[in-house]
């Protein structure tokens, strides 16, 4: 009985616009999976991974929850939309497991409304836009632009750049405010406003990565939007880079994971993570990937030390606790079940990601 | 605001959205059928011509009528397959399939070329006009030309010519159509290959202006539902017209209010306009 | 007399099903399945009523089924009203957007009327991710379980939610039944089929329209109401085509005018979905070509294969008995 | 008046379902002939008529074999029969309802101008024979009254250069007047050359024009011969002459 | 019955215009319970129009009275409830349901039962749908609809018992004033005289009929009244033995003598 393996259940899109994306993060679980159980797996047991795709479609994310749940897994770590992981909170709480939120960005999710247990990794929204504003501040701009995804999250991270502005107390005019749908790819009309408002920066907040991203970034560039392009925290990964191609370059954006840059780069743990998926998917990994991985390592780490596959125990020990020797260094939770993270500014140069040594 | 600007992307915007439009106003005015596949022969169309350019080398007026070509077989097998709903008039099911072809259409798009997003680069599209404070490219100015080219000869075709009559017969009455001499099936294949070909010429064009995605072509369909119904079926001018306004609609809405609901509110102005004239803005000779 | 064997019939094809999930091996996930399958089957029904007997093809129906999922989830989740108050203001709200909408769809037709029901739908999605009142683009939270103090009923997961889920699948199912054999039913159908003849026959088009919406919306609804409940989130995706596609598809799949057609229909494409699924682009494909070869090539849909046991199923099982046949 | 038959059917067995609506060993219209078909209500005139077309709104087991000017047509589709000179005027909605009546006299596919027997009707020819289309020329199909529609259909059938016309009920909805002249017309256009087949309800209008009778009876020939002869058959005087007059 | 109180169905300067074209202009007739009036003229005369304008299904200028009382605004199927009711030129049916559905579906306004009243009381609706086929059927029968085509669909049947059809389904389940327009378009033989007998047993129930007709025999031997339309204007009105010998009718509708 001991040695039959711990299922861990997986749930992203593995289909649709955030497809490829929701794949990777899957690879880099079950390549994270391999790494544990190379290593004596969890509290003695090998870890199976049973992945399932939500179609970015929450009636279909809580079907996969509940098909996951009756197939006895012990945690889920899910989370692609911000839909998606609050329809299916309530599900996987209310059948008492462990529900490990990867990416997934909205406030309501750490709420304790659908999970009184939640955990999430990536960065919140107020922990992005103190980076943003910090550099904003440093540029000394005052005529600032927004253009902004007309959702929660958008919205959010568009209150919260302008809530730490504020709190450092500088002054700046707001020239213009574009707001648009998710999955708008024409982005010439409110081009055309921004650019007449004649910003010193602008702040595109579009977490479209497959879409809009790019092709917001390519339509500033023909547009001649004067000013500085600067994207909000975590919207720019090298796949967008790849699409937007040298219309990228110049952009300004922020993160919490660099593979090749310190204090990452001489990180043991995500040294063997990037070799692991290499390996296993000829991929390096990206933020997106390393988060998924950092989810199942710090759930194995926890469940390892409380000698517990229960929702209670390991959810108890995450929250508002500390792990060693993850993919991302030293890190702590924060008591609502948010992972603590360090954001750095970057520029794009020659469609290469170059953090910018001021920031730390 | 920059008021010239805007009108440069409104008749843009118009033009691109009534080009899409236009092969399926011909299938639903003149054939009084429905593709609500429609979006995702468009997306293949935009595959296909991005595919010829960028992994197959081939030039892009080449790529084009490949593309078309891809087009016109999807039309002719949709056809081929829905012929006995067709000859039977069985509006909803039509509906229903075309969109059941959307699916499959969509799901082997995605095994076949990925659901990563890409960049159809043409001659035109990387070809920027800056005119003192306007922009635009040369694809823009393709795109308009194309489009008005396009429906001047439709419309000609449609109302003066013998193929546009047939195509008319049979619209209205497939089995009367037959006794005067008319091979019904024959006309229907060839409405919905045209309309594989169109759809694909006007993604060809259209595409390159943003990046495509195999899960796209949703907006596509519905554009073109509001261009032919508000242009009022059956009427090409109509729906250039339609077009048109819709484009600048949307330009003006988003540059005066905010692109975030420029969709919302056209449809809010459909509505409006259907239930105040309920055939549209085209007003046809004598009334239908 | 033939109607009083169908009768029993009925009653114990009735009784059986309630039996379905502990046949299946009653897990959980059979018990999900079939209470989601009875939800969107009700979900079906109402737009079923429309388009087979009213000859439209509605794409609002998502509004009418978020309407009862909104309505009960701000009743029960910031008011602490009960299901019953909750499923009673769902329908009254339903009702009065069904006769805005059935008001301002009354001149329209055909593609007409698909495209203006489409834009509403389109228009209420936008509403809904943007009206902080409905939770924006985050949804509402906190709806509690389905409770029922004064029967000491309380549905904490799928199994305890399954009664009602059930329940509510075959009031639906008798008043489309009922409707269909009802002047209502009989003049919708005048209406679709010959206008002209209707009007001179003393029917109303534009009356018996709107009163078939009044009818169809409250159906449609009632799934919303309870989805709220089993889901416990409702946000602005009730709205996507998703729920759209899943109802046009039930109820034409297993071909039209079938009373237990919409419920098979679901049940087909949820038991594809949930258990026999291949990755969300070869579903795609599966699905498309089950309604390209269903309704293509099996004139009397997918139930026109077992074609001797229709009789039991068709619409029209009263005693004109065998003189009318099946439309084809 | 040449003997060989333009159009000819043996063995015609036409069933709806398991119904058999007509049994006709043989029937035939020689060059030049008009052949008039009466019968009553159900009698499986126009079964008759759409068969030879191979054409029907309903979907009928036809079998048997359908010669045209000696050439055997029994499997080309109706289009190509069309095509080949053989026209049917149906009964029923005879014109396309949204198109002007000079664009339902516009040709519709090409069809030789002359040829074996086939005699083209210019749009000039057509409007003499029907002032009132000229009149009409410009309206939509469905803006004609009942009459009207009538004309436009055997115009339009005109316009296609016919071999042989099939004639389903030419004179429903027409003014007596007019069914006189239609009823002349089409034995002018039968001296000018043409060849036709006439399903007539009107029996004692359509005895005058023809030149054989058929009487059909549930789907079987009960009578044949020269419209002389058969104007004192018992059979036709007594159900079609004037049982009914007042 | 309504005898003695006036016409039953009056109609006072009815005119149409489709466009520049003036189909009916200025025409005022009317008829009793039990007459028959026929209405007759050329083809293209507004013979059809006038049916339109009187049941309102085109906009027109002029007065309607139904029963004495002025009918003039009220709504195309409200005039059928109050017992005006009529059958078209062109046969129009229920196409997918069969012959005796169709009627069965036009009897639903004294047969039908409400939704409540059929979710609550199955087992009435179920006997009242009984009565109804019962109804339906007896009604086809006298109009002429044999047994046999009962459960064929209307476009099934020959052309000569879908005529018939269509003014069982106009009369549907009981009028006032039934119009008809060329009802013995396309008969022949025995459903000629059955059109006849029936017209006649309908007079003779005390209806009040309107026929349009350009079937001589049949319209000069059972009408009471005749009407005779040409270019939109009342050309003649009479007696048919008067109409028969009134030159301008000669000239401009029956052609020579006969
Ligand atoms: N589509 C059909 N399906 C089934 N039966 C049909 C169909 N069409 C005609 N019939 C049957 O075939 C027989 C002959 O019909 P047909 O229409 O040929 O008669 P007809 O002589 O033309 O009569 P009419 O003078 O009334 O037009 C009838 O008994 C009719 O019921
Ligand atoms: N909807 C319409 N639009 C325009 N013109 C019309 C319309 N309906 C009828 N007309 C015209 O009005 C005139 C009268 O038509 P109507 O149908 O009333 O004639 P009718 O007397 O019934 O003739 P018939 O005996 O041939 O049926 C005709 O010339 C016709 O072309
Ligand atoms: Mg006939
Ligand atoms: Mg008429």
């Amino acid at each position: 009985q001991a040695q039959q393996p711990i299922k861990v259940g997986v749930i992203f899109p593995l289909s649709g616009g955030a497809g490829p994306q929701g794949q990777h993060v899957t690879q880099a679980v079950q390549a994270m999976a391999a790494i544990i159980n190379e290593s004596g797996g969890v509290m003695g047991r090998q870890i199976e991974i049973l992945s399932r795709d939500d179609e970015s479609t929450p009636a279909v994310g809580v079907s996969r929850a509940n098909e996951l749940i009756s197939s006895g897994v012990s945690v889920i770590i899910e989370g692609w939309n911000s839909p998606v992981t609050l329809a299916m909170q309530p599900v996987i709480n209310r059948a008492n497991i462990l529900d490990i939120t990867a990416i997934s960005k909205a406030d309501p999710i750490l709420s304790g409304e659908g999970n009184p247990l939640a955990v999430r990794l990536n960065s919140s929204n107020s922990q992005d836009g103190a980076v943003i504003a910090k550099y904003i501040a440093g540029t000394k701009a005052k005529r600032i632009a927004f253009m902004t995804e007309n959702d929660a999250y958008g919205n959010g991270a568009q209150e919260s750049i302008e809530a730490e502005l504020k709190k450092l107390n500088y002054a700046y005019d707001k020239v213009a405010e574009e707001k648009f749908p998710f999955n708008q790819a024409d982005f010439r009309v409110a081009l055309t406003n921004v650019r007449a408002a004649n910003p010193e920066v602008t702040i595109a907040i579009n977490a479209n990565e497959g879409l809009g991203m790019p092709a917001l970034i390519r339509q500033a560039k023909q547009s001649r939007l004067p000013g500085q392009l600067v994207t909000a925290v975590g919207t720019v990964a090298p796949s967008v880079i790849s699409v937007a191609g040298e219309a990228a370059n110049g952009v300004i954006g922020a993160d919490i994971y660099f593979p090749d840059v310190e204090p990452f780069a001489s990180n043991e743990a995500n040294k063997k993570f990037i070799a692991k998926t290499q390996e296993m998917f000829k991929y390096t990994p990206d933020k997106y990937m390393a988060l998924g991985a950092t989810s199942l390592q710090v759930w194995a780490m926890a469940a390892n030390e409380v000698k517990s596959l229960d929702k209670e125990p390991v959810a108890k020990r995450i929250r508002g606790g500390s792990f060693k020797g993850t993919i991302f260094g030293d890190v702590s939770f924060a008591a609502n079940g948010q992972l603590e993270s360090n954001h750095k500014l970057f520029t794009i140069e020659n469609q290469k990601i170059v953090v910018r040594p001021a920031s730390n | 605001m920059n008021f010239s600007q805007q009108l440069v992307n409104g008749i843009v915007l118009g033009h691109a959205y009534a080009l899409i439009a236009i092969g399926w106003t011909v299938l639903l005015g003149v054939a009084r059928l429905v593709n609500f596949g429609h979006g995702q022969m468009y997306m293949l169309g935009a595959f296909v011509t991005w595919y010829g350019v960028s992994r197959l080398g081939l030039p892009y007026f080449v790529a084009i009528p490949v593309a078309m070509l891809a087009g016109v077989a999807v039309g002719y097998v949709m056809q081929r397959v829905m012929l006995q709903l067709t000859l039977k008039q069985d509006l909803v099911s039509i509906m229903i399939v075309t969109l059941g072809f959307g699916y499959v259409l969509h799901g082997a798009a995605a095994l076949f070329f990925g659901s990563t997003g890409q960049i159809l680069e043409t001659p035109f599209s990387t070809k920027d006009i800056y005119w003192g404070d306007l922009w635009f490219t040369y694809q823009d100015i393709a795109i308009v030309i194309v489009a008005i080219l396009f429906f001047a000869a439709l419309k000609y075709v449609i109302d003066r010519t013998r193929i546009g009559r047939l195509a008319r017969m049979v619209a209205e009455d497939p089995q009367l159509a037959q006794l005067a001499g008319v091979n019904v099936r024959r006309v229907y294949l060839g409405v919905f290959a045209f309309e594989g070909a169109a759809v694909a010429l006007a993604a060809a064009l259209v595409a390159p202006r943003t990046p495509i995605l195999t899960s796209m072509g949703f907006d596509e369909v519905i554009i073109t539902f509001v261009v032919v119904v508000l242009g009022g079926i059956g009427s090409v001018t109509g729906s250039y017209v339609a077009g048109l306004a819709l484009g600048l609609f949307t330009a003006f809405f988003g540059a005066f209010v905010s692109p975030a609901y420029a969709t919302a509110a056209a449809f809010a102005v459909l509505i409006a306009v259907l239930v105040i004239r309920p055939g549209g803005l085209a007003v046809s000779p004598g009334g239908r | 007399m033939k109607s009083g064997i169908k009768t029993i019939l009925f009653a114990a094809l009735a009784t059986i099903g309630f039996f379905v999930p502990t046949l299946l091996g009653g897990s959980g996930a059979v018990y999900a399945a079939c209470v989601l399958i009875a939800i969107f089957a009700v979900m079906s029904y109402g737009l079923d009523i429309v388009v087979s007997d009213l000859g439209e093809v509605s794409l609002a129906h998502t509004v009418f089924f978020a309407v009862g999922a909104y309505t009960t989830a701000l009743l029960s989740a910031s008011a602490g009203i009960g299901p019953v108050l909750s499923l009673a203001g769902a329908i009254l709200m339903v009702l009065l957007v069904a006769a805005a909408l059935g008001f301002v769809t009354l001149q329209l037709r055909e593609f007409v009327f698909s495209l203006v029901t489409y834009a509403v739908a389109v228009v209420a999605a936008t509403v809904a991710q943007n009206w902080d009142f409905l939770g924006g683009s985050d949804g509402l939270r906190g709806i509690p379980a389905f409770e029922l103090p004064w029967l000491g009923f309380t549905a904490r997961n799928d199994q305890e939610l399954w009664p009602v889920a059930y329940l509510l699948l075959l009031v639906a199912i008798y008043l489309v039944s009922a409707f269909r054999r009802s002047k209502l039913g009989q003049a919708a159908m005048m209406v679709h089929l010959n206008q002209r003849l209707a009007v001179t026959s003393g029917v109303d088009p534009q009356r018996v329209r709107l009163q078939v919406f009044l009818v169809s919306a409250p159906i449609t609804a009632s799934a919303g109401w309870l989805y709220a409940y089993q889901r416990a989130y409702i946000s602005a995706d009730v709205l996507e085509t998703y729920f759209l596609i899943l109802m046009l598809t039930a109820v034409v799949v297993m071909g039209r005018r079938l009373l237990l057609g919409p419920l098979l229909g679901v049940a087909l494409i949820q038991i594809q979905e949930k258990f026999f699924s291949f990755g969300g682009y070869v579903d795609k494909i599966i699905l498309g070509s089950v309604l390209i070869l269903t309704l293509a090539f099996l004139p009397n849909g997918l139930f026109g294969v077992v074609a001797p046991l229709r009789n039991l199923f068709t619409r029209r099982a009263t005693p004109v008995g065998k003189t009318i046949p099946e439309r084809s | 008046m040449s003997t060989r038959p333009v159009l000819e059917a043996t063995d015609l067995k036409i069933a709806y379902g398991g119904n058999i609506a007509l049994d006709v060993p043989r029937i035939a219209v020689r060059e030049r002939e008009l052949v008039g078909v009466v019968g009553a209500n159900g009698a499986g005139k126009s079964t008759l008529v759409n068969g030879l077309l191979g054409w029907s709104r309903g979907s009928p087991k036809v079998s048997g074999k359908i010669m045209l000017d000696g050439r055997d047509i029994s499997d080309l589709p109706p289009h190509e029969r069309v095509r080949s000179g053989l026209l049917l005027i149906p009964e029923g909605k005879l014109v396309f309802a949204q198109m002007t009546v000079e664009e339902n006299l516009a040709s519709s596919v090409d069809v030789p101008t002359e040829g074996q027997g086939r005699r083209h009707y210019s749009s000039e020819e057509i409007y003499a024979l029907f002032p009132r289309l000229y009149e009409r020329r410009h309206h939509l199909g469905s803006q004609l009254s009942g009459g009207e529609r009538q004309m436009l259909g055997i115009a339009r059938a005109l316009r296609l250069s016919p071999r042989a016309l099939l004639l389903d009920e030419p004179s429903i909805g027409l003014a007596p007047r007019l069914v006189s002249t239609v009823l002349e017309t089409v034995r002018a256009l039968v001296d000018s050359g043409l060849t036709v087949l006439l399903v007539e309800q009107n029996v004692r209008a359509a005895i005058e024009v023809v030149d054989r009778l058929v009487l059909l009876e549930r789907g079987r020939i009960l009578a044949e011969g020269p419209a002389s002869e058969m104007r004192d058959d018992p059979r036709i005087a007594e159900a079609y002459l004037g049982a009914h007059v007042a | 019955m309504s005898g003695g109180l006036g016409p039953v169905l009056r109609v006072e300067g009815l005119g149409v215009t489709y466009g520049a074209l003036v189909a009916l202009d200025a025409v005022t007739w009317s008829v009793d319970a039990g007459e028959i009036l026929g209405i007759i003229g050329p083809n293209g005369a507004g013979k059809s129009s006038c049916y339109d304008a009187v049941t309102h299904l085109v906009t027109r200028r002029g007065r309607v009275f139904l029963n004495g009382e002025e009918v003039t605004d009220t709504a195309p199927h409200l005039l059928a409830e109050r017992g005006l009711k009529r059958a078209f030129q062109q046969n129009a049916f229920f196409h997918e349901l069969t012959v005796l559905e169709n009627m069965v579906t036009v009897l639903q306004d004294r047969y039908g039962t409400g939704l409540l009243a059929t979710a609550l009381l199955p087992f009435t609706q179920v006997r009242r749908r009984a009565d109804a086929v019962e109804d339906a059927r007896q009604r086809l029968v006298r109009f002429g609809i044999p047994e046999a085509y009962h459960d064929l669909k209307p476009t099934n049947i020959p052309y000569g018992i879908q005529r018939m059809l269509s003014i069982a389904l106009a009369y549907g389940s009981g009028a006032k004033a039934l119009m008809l327009d060329e009802p013995a378009a396309g008969l022949g033989g025995a459903d000629m005289t059955h059109l006849i007998n029936l017209l006649i047993s309908l007079k003779k129930e005390g209806l009040a009929v309107v026929v349009i007709e350009h079937h001589m025999d049949l319209i000069m031997s059972v009408a009471d009244q005749i009407v005779v339309l040409e270019q939109g204007r009342l050309l003649a009105t009479g007696t048919p033995h008067h109409i028969q010998s009134d030159p301008r009718v000669l000239e401009a509708y029956l052609g020579r003598a006969q």
